[in-house]
């Protein structure tokens, strides 16, 4: 699924796909088969269908982002639109009786999508970096402004409602229950994610990664920048329009708020968060996102702030996000070498965790001192309770904190030097010997 | 008779009040092997510029194989069989070798802007692109990222960029700038190699590497062409003599 | 007639609030091009930190105090934040700017809350300097109109008369050049990022009391000043200048004006519909230029991008 | 790789929500409001409010059904459609039957709705949706249905007090309508029209305005119209940062009229009038605080205020929500059978907290009760925000709206 692995089985010969190519793909299906069985309660699946929906609008964002070098900050509008249309046909087929199986409504979306894109897109992709960027600010802030100003069409504030019951039965199903939702959402996930992965394998996929490296370069190879950047920009309007038509179909409703800037940015965060640089980057930033979303919403209140600080530190120091943090270790991998950073690992990350965990513990504490009622000194933080207003709490946390990050700092060099070692080829797992 | 590969009729081009180019008037038959050669700031690479659409001439005319190039983008002059190089290494240097060179053969081999296309599926590409590894002595590094070879393999890299496209007319700005001894002697026996049957121009400061290679040579200096001949006769032209060697001695000071 | 004056007046404030941010955002843009997302962050800190100063050393303290600070803390961005990002190239800059502006947001709620700061102009400065019609005009709004004329004079003083100026007026057009030249280009790029969010926190010290002080401020006023500089064009402090006193006349007119799109509708021959729950363009019928006064500077900005894409005054591309 | 990252999120899921359930014999109803971002504060106060008095009304006094105790959980939907319906998912998951919410009619309405069709698709887990704070009429009205209960007067109902108050005022000559681009904007600017114009045809609406919603960076232009306009009063149903910039730019313009709002106090909003908005911003609400009606009410605001300083009772009718629930869940002898626990709710009239009766009308589910005009105001007994200023009731009038016409045609199970 990785360049890297795709690169192999080209050139050795290869026309047809290789199993590496194919396995991590039948994986995912099998796994998303059972994943209900395993977590079958309808928040879980809620929370699995959101996901799900996340990773193919963050993939489509990839395609402009990552792929193609532009950065858009109004990539909600296409989601959006798509989904508004979705929402339309669907209580168009509600008056009307029409013998649409539901199944196939993320496709209209998707043309939505594809149709604003070209529109968009014939004026803005002229140009990539800034003028693209505060274009599709541009954009991405009137459309915005528009869904509260046409009620007609995005319903004002309230949204537009809609019932996914009214659908032709499909083999049956009406998709009353949210497991049923579920599996419609896991077809057209690994469909479109499937359908991206191979854009990116074609001519104009290949001369996006061309245009965002070089555009100069790939003029003079017979490609237009321009059309280039056009092409994989209605690809990722038609799959955003994909994610919108999923989102109609799983909540019933869209909002304002789907199109806001907000979601524009969160967009971006999110496939900033799992990386740019590989094609499944966007898939784990969305994956990570959604959890502390909606897990580390329910245990704290400043979550907002810890995912702010997760941000700006995957920017300055992982830049390639979390799939370049696990693409980092495929060449010590390659050596079998992976198990010497246990170790050092070991040392450095767990002391690292703790000192997080407890600068977590102060911000908390700090925070419940100053915001919760009086007289209520109880806290609770991870499983303990205690009273925020004596001084233990407030020791333990900053040992852990200073001792934590203290730690760290010793494993640091240690690790460094193993990982040096580790992706030298031919070096040996310790220095000892040697000397 | 016939159509010259690359015509110049009275080519001007001007940056706000100097004037860089000044009426040039070159003509450079299909098959020939023909050097630009000037002293510094002569504008050998606006010129070049000038060919290849990456600036807009004041006045004058481009012709590629009799056609009218004005107004045209980079990317249909290319698509008309028109390739160059560019003197700073000019290639995709996040993208593994192999990819640098399938994606120049991509055009020409009729994919245009497909999406239905795998690249990988096709025969005709994998093995088009190992083809031109295998000209410009890269095979080895085929998988590396561009932008970790050394300086000579990246230029080697470009000039196989620049003729994957089976382009007949081949531009090549400096490409032996910067290079050592045996360095250069490597390019210059890949440029033979890979322009072969082909009509190759280029810009190029060495003079073993222009006496070697080319079979008619250009001067410019100043903007104008002060001579164009067979290498013997320029070398031989007092005026060429004096005018280049007065205008490099005045650059060098 | 009344109404025009009171506008002229009102845009001018509004216009060179803008100026305050975007003189110091097109100084860092230009020069080391980075589209610094997080400049109204400081405009926000300004605020916040000038509130918290004021109510122990007063109002005046806190004007003369707070920019200092945001200052401070914007060079310690630059020098510990964005020259690290710096080699991964621009789009990781922009995005790390992005994620700042995030993080000062929930910093300024996690210490300050989600309340309105009762941020206060001075008592001397509260009366009603003059009347037009029967609308007031607040002294402290002419204050703030005088000092930001004066800040103007001040840098382009700085700019055009003094060594410093000149290298950074020079790195603005040619940036490499001047790193070729030897001076300590890393220096001066946190010196101008320092100084451009300075002003950024001065506008947020004045603006405070009349705009609001909360945290979403720097959310709302955010985008416009990159509309502001964009259509002023990159590098230059006129076009900056210029748009942000377009923007302000443009805004506060299109606010107060009466225009309604029916009337544009009744001139292309449409006429009302009887039914309006039917009509798909009802709600076009009902519009108001002051209802969508505040977007007008977005569709200027997509205009101008695609139409000259180096704004009003600007040499080169975006 | 990609298989370990998904098993690690399933053990997330089933520790989050595992971590959550607690105390599975308690009546839970689940508080879906925002707890984080721009409105948090809105959102915990209402948490605050919805737990102090479920604690000291119910829980104190022996509980419902003989013991049971009252739980209020609170559930971050970040103002956001889609995180509430998730809100929704994991409430209904951990057994709950109550949800309630308030904050954005836009929600409400996507919670109505999803409520609706969850009850009509999961017979066995319905819940009932006890709106405290959305006033959209139409949630009431074309959209109501059996599962909503609103317990706010909705923007017409406090219209209609309010334009009494106006209409009997003789220096009003001149009124000015401005408010936020969307449906309540809207909904309140008609609403103004059309009883202005039906009660007393002489008062002249001068302005008719929309501004777009949180987008308005300086409101001075707006302010100038009105002041221009000659109003003698301005009404809006504006909240939060546009209320407070729109008011500021108001006064500082000069305008010396009464400010008629929905929202315009708490959070911030009355210490950052201060002075400027004494006598000047009013407001219609439900729930008289100064004065109020009894000894065991300024208690009761004492304590809640002594429990939780940088909170106040913003919104007076959360405690009829908690206590008509209550008697709801004893009169209908059961906490789960929430289609029984509804048609208790239904029609009930109970004495109001804060004075008065309330009752809950049967044909629309919309609370009937005295609506208030306040005013903001130094020196009153419980003061908002912290500051010396807090409202003061100006204008009760009884039973507001109690026979105003409603187009709801409700489905009952």
């Amino acid at each position: 699924m990785t360049d890297t692995y795709q690169k192999t089985a080209t050139v050795t010969k290869a026309p047809v796909f290789s199993m590496a190519q194919v396995a991590p793909w039948v994986i995912a299906v099998i796994f998303l088969m059972v994943l209900p069985i395993a977590f079958g309660s309808n928040s879980a699946i809620t929370i699995m269908n959101q996901m799900m929906i996340t990773i193919v609008f963050a993939l489509s964002y990839n395609m402009l982002l990552g792929q193609g070098g532009m950065l858009s900050f109004g990539h909600a509008v296409y989601m959006g639109v798509g989904g508004f249309f979705c929402m339309h046909l669907m209580n168009i087929v509600e008056a009307n009786e029409l013998p649409i199986p539901l199944p196939v409504l993320p496709i209209f979306g998707g043309l939505f999508g594809l149709g604003l894109a070209t529109i968009v897109g014939s004026f803005s992709t002229r140009k990539a970096g800034t003028v693209f960027a505060m274009i599709s600010l541009g954009i991405g802030e009137l459309i915005a402004a528009c869904s509260v100003i046409i009620v007609a069409f995005f319903g004002g504030e309230e949204g537009m409602p809609g019932d996914r019951t009214y659908f032709l039965p499909f083999f049956g199903t009406e998709f009353l229950r949210q497991i049923e939702v579920y599996y419609l959402i896991a077809f057209w996930t690994v469909l479109s994610a499937l359908l991206m992965y191979l854009f990116s394998r074609t001519p104009v996929g290949r001369m996006a990664n061309a245009v965002r490296d070089n555009p100069e370069r790939a003029e003079f190879l017979g490609y237009s920048a321009r059309w280039v950047r056009f092409f994989s920009f209605c690809g990722a309007g038609f799959f955003a329009g994909i994610a919108g038509g999923l989102f109609a179909i799983n909540y019933e409703i869209l909002t304002e708020t789907n199109l806001s800037t907000t979601q524009s940015g969160i967009i971006l965060l999110i496939t900033f968060l799992g990386g740019v640089g590989f094609f499944f980057g966007p898939i784990l930033g969305a994956i990570a996102f959604t959890l502390l979303q909606s897990v580390l919403s329910l245990q704290s209140e400043i979550w907002q702030l810890y995912l702010g600080a997760l941000f700006l530190a995957t920017v300055m120091f992982f830049p390639g996000g979390l799939a370049g943090v696990l693409m980092m270790h495929v060449p010590a991998a390659r050596m079998g070498r992976l198990g010497w950073l246990v170790g050092p690992y070991l040392r450095t990350i767990l002391p690292a965790l703790i000192g997080i965990a407890g600068l977590a513990a102060l911000m908390e504490l700090l925070f419940h001192v100053r915001h919760s009622a009086t007289g209520d000194t109880d806290m609770t933080l991870f499983w303990v309770t205690f009273d925020s207003h004596s001084i233990l709490p407030w020791i333990v946390a900053i040992v852990a904190t200073v001792g934590g990050i203290w730690l760290a700092r010793q494993g640091a060099p240690k690790l460094r030097e193993t990982w040096h070692r580790a992706n030298t080829p031919g070096a040996a797992k310790t220095t000892g010997g040697a000397a | 008779m016939t159509v010259p590969a690359l015509q110049l009729e009275g080519l001007r081009k001007s940056f706000g009040k100097t004037e860089i180019i000044r009426g040039v008037d070159l003509s450079i038959g299909r098959s020939e092997r023909h050097a630009i050669i000037g002293p510094n700031g002569a504008g050998k690479s606006t010129l070049f510029n000038l060919i290849t659409g990456r600036f807009p001439q004041t006045s004058g005319k481009v012709r590629l194989h009799g056609h009218d190039l004005a107004g045209m983008a980079p990317f249909e002059i290319n698509r008309r069989g028109l390739s160059r190089s560019f003197q700073i290494t000019n290639i995709f240097s996040n993208m593994t070798v192999f990819e640098n060179v399938r994606c120049s053969l991509l055009w020409s081999q009729g994919y245009k802007y497909s999406f239905w296309n795998m690249v990988s599926r096709s025969r005709e590409l994998t093995e088009g692109a190992m083809e031109i590894l295998e000209q410009i002595n890269l095979t080895s590094r085929a998988q590396l990222p561009a932008g970790v070879l050394s300086y000579a393999e990246q230029r080697a890299l470009e000039i196989g960029i620049t003729i994957a496209g089976g382009a007949d007319v081949i531009m090549l700005d400096e490409p032996t700038a910067g290079m050592s001894h045996s360095e250069t002697d490597y390019i210059v026996e890949l440029i033979r190699k890979v322009t072969e049957n082909k009509t190759l121009i280029m810009v190029e400061h060495d003079m073993g590497v222009v006496f070697g290679l080319a079979d008619y040579i250009s001067v410019l200096v100043y903007g104008e062409i002060i001579a164009t001949g067979r290498p013997e006769e320029v070398r031989a032209n007092p005026k060429v003599q004096e005018a280049y060697l007065g205008a490099a001695l005045e650059a060098e000071h | 007639m009344d109404l025009v004056v009171i506008n002229l007046i009102d845009g001018l404030f509004y216009g060179l609030l803008l100026f305050m941010l975007s003189s110091g955002l097109t100084l860092i843009f230009s020069m080391m091009g980075v589209l610094n997302f997080a400049h109204a962050s400081f405009y926000m800190l300004g605020a916040y930190f000038a509130y918290q100063i004021s109510m122990y050393l007063g109002f005046w303290m806190g004007l003369l105090i707070a920019p200092l600070i945001v200052g401070i803390a914007g060079a310690g961005v630059e020098r510990y934040g964005l020259r690290r990002v710096h080699q991964y190239g621009h789009v990781p800059e922009l995005i790390f700017t992005f994620g700042l502006a995030l993080l000062i947001e929930e910093l300024v709620k996690f210490f300050w809350g989600n309340n309105l700061m009762a941020y206060q102009e001075p008592e001397i400065l509260k009366f009603a300097l003059f009347s037009v019609g029967a609308n007031a005009v607040p002294a402290y709004k002419v204050f703030m109109i005088f000092t930001s004329i004066a800040i103007f004079v001040g840098l382009l003083y700085v700019l055009t008369r003094t060594r410093v100026g000149m290298i950074i007026q020079a790195a603005l057009s040619y940036p490499r050049t001047v790193e070729a030249l030897g001076h300590n280009v890393p220096l001066v790029f946190m010196g101008v990022f320092g100084v451009g969010t300075a002003l950024a926190g001065v506008a947020g010290v004045l603006a405070g009391p009349v705009l609001g002080t909360f945290p979403g401020m720097a959310f709302v006023l955010g985008s416009i000043v990159f509309v502001t500089i964009v259509i002023g064009g990159l590098g230059s402090l006129w076009g900056a200048l210029a748009a942000s006193l377009l923007l302000g006349w443009l805004t506060t007119f299109a606010a107060s004006s009466s225009f309604q799109f029916a009337d544009l509708l009744n001139f292309f021959g449409m006429t009302r519909p009887e039914d309006m729950s039917e009509s798909y363009l009802r709600d076009l019928w009902s519009l108001t230029l002051p209802q969508i006064g505040p977007i007008l500077p977005y569709i200027l900005m997509v205009l101008i991008l695609v139409f000259r894409p180096y704004g009003l005054f600007g040499k080169r591309d975006v | 790789m990609k298989r370990t990252i998904k098993l690690g999120l399933g053990a997330a899921l089933a520790l989050s929500v595992s971590a959550t359930a607690v105390l599975a014999e308690n009546v839970k109803i689940a508080f879906i409001d925002p707890l984080s971002g721009p409105f948090a504060t809105t959102g915990t106060n209402g948490l605050a409010e919805f737990q102090f008095a479920a604690e000291e009304l119910v829980n104190k006094k022996g509980g419902v059904l003989g013991g049971t105790n009252f739980e209020v959980i609170g559930l971050d939907n970040k103002m956001d459609g889609k995180e509430s319906l998730i809100n929704l998912q994991v409430a209904i998951d951990q057994g709950v039957h109550y949800i309630v919410q308030g904050n954005s009619s836009g929600i409400a309405h996507a919670l109505t709705e999803a409520v609706n069709k969850h009850n009509r698709r999961n017979p066995d887990s319905q819940v009932l949706f006890l709106n405290y704070s959305a006033v959209d009429p139409a949630l009431t009205n074309e959209k109501c249905n059996f599962w909503h209960f609103r317990f706010d007067a909705n923007a017409d109902i406090k219209m209609d007090a309010l334009t009494d108050v106006i209409v009997q005022n003789d220096a009003i000559n001149k009124v000015y309508l401005i408010g936020q681009d969307y449906s309540f904007g809207k909904a309140v600017a008609a609403a103004a029209e059309r009883d202005l114009g039906a009660k007393k045809n002489t008062v002249e609406i001068v302005g008719n305005e929309l501004h777009p919603i949180g987008k308005v960076k300086d409101f001075t232009p707006y302010a100038r119209k009105i002041v221009a306009s000659g109003a003698d009063a301005v009404i809006t149903g504006n909240w939060g940062s546009d209320m407070v910039g729109l008011g500021k730019a108001i006064i500082e313009a000069g305008f010396k009229g009464p400010i008629y709002t929905y929202y315009a106090a708490s959070n911030g909003i009355t210490r950052t009038f201060g002075e400027a908005g004494a006598g000047t911003i009013n407001l219609v609400g439900e729930g008289s605080i100064n004065p109020s009606s009894s000894p065991e009410v300024d208690e009761y605001i004492a304590a809640f205020e002594a429990k939780y300083p940088d909170h106040d009772i913003a919104q007076p009718r959360i405690v009829n929500v908690i206590r008509m629930l209550a008697m709801a869940i004893d009169e209908a002898g059961t906490a789960t059978d929430v289609a029984k626990v509804a048609s208790a709710l239904e029609g009930m009239e109970a004495d109001n907290f804060w004075g008065g009766k309330i009752k809950m009308r049967e044909q629309d589910h919309q609370a009937i009760q005295d609506v208030y005009v306040m005013q903001q105001t130094a020196g009153v007994k419980h003061t908002l925000d912290n500051s010396e200023f807090g409202l003061e009731t100006v204008v009760k009038v009884e039973n507001a709206s109690a026979d105003m016409p409603t187009t709801c045609e409700m489905e009952r199970p």
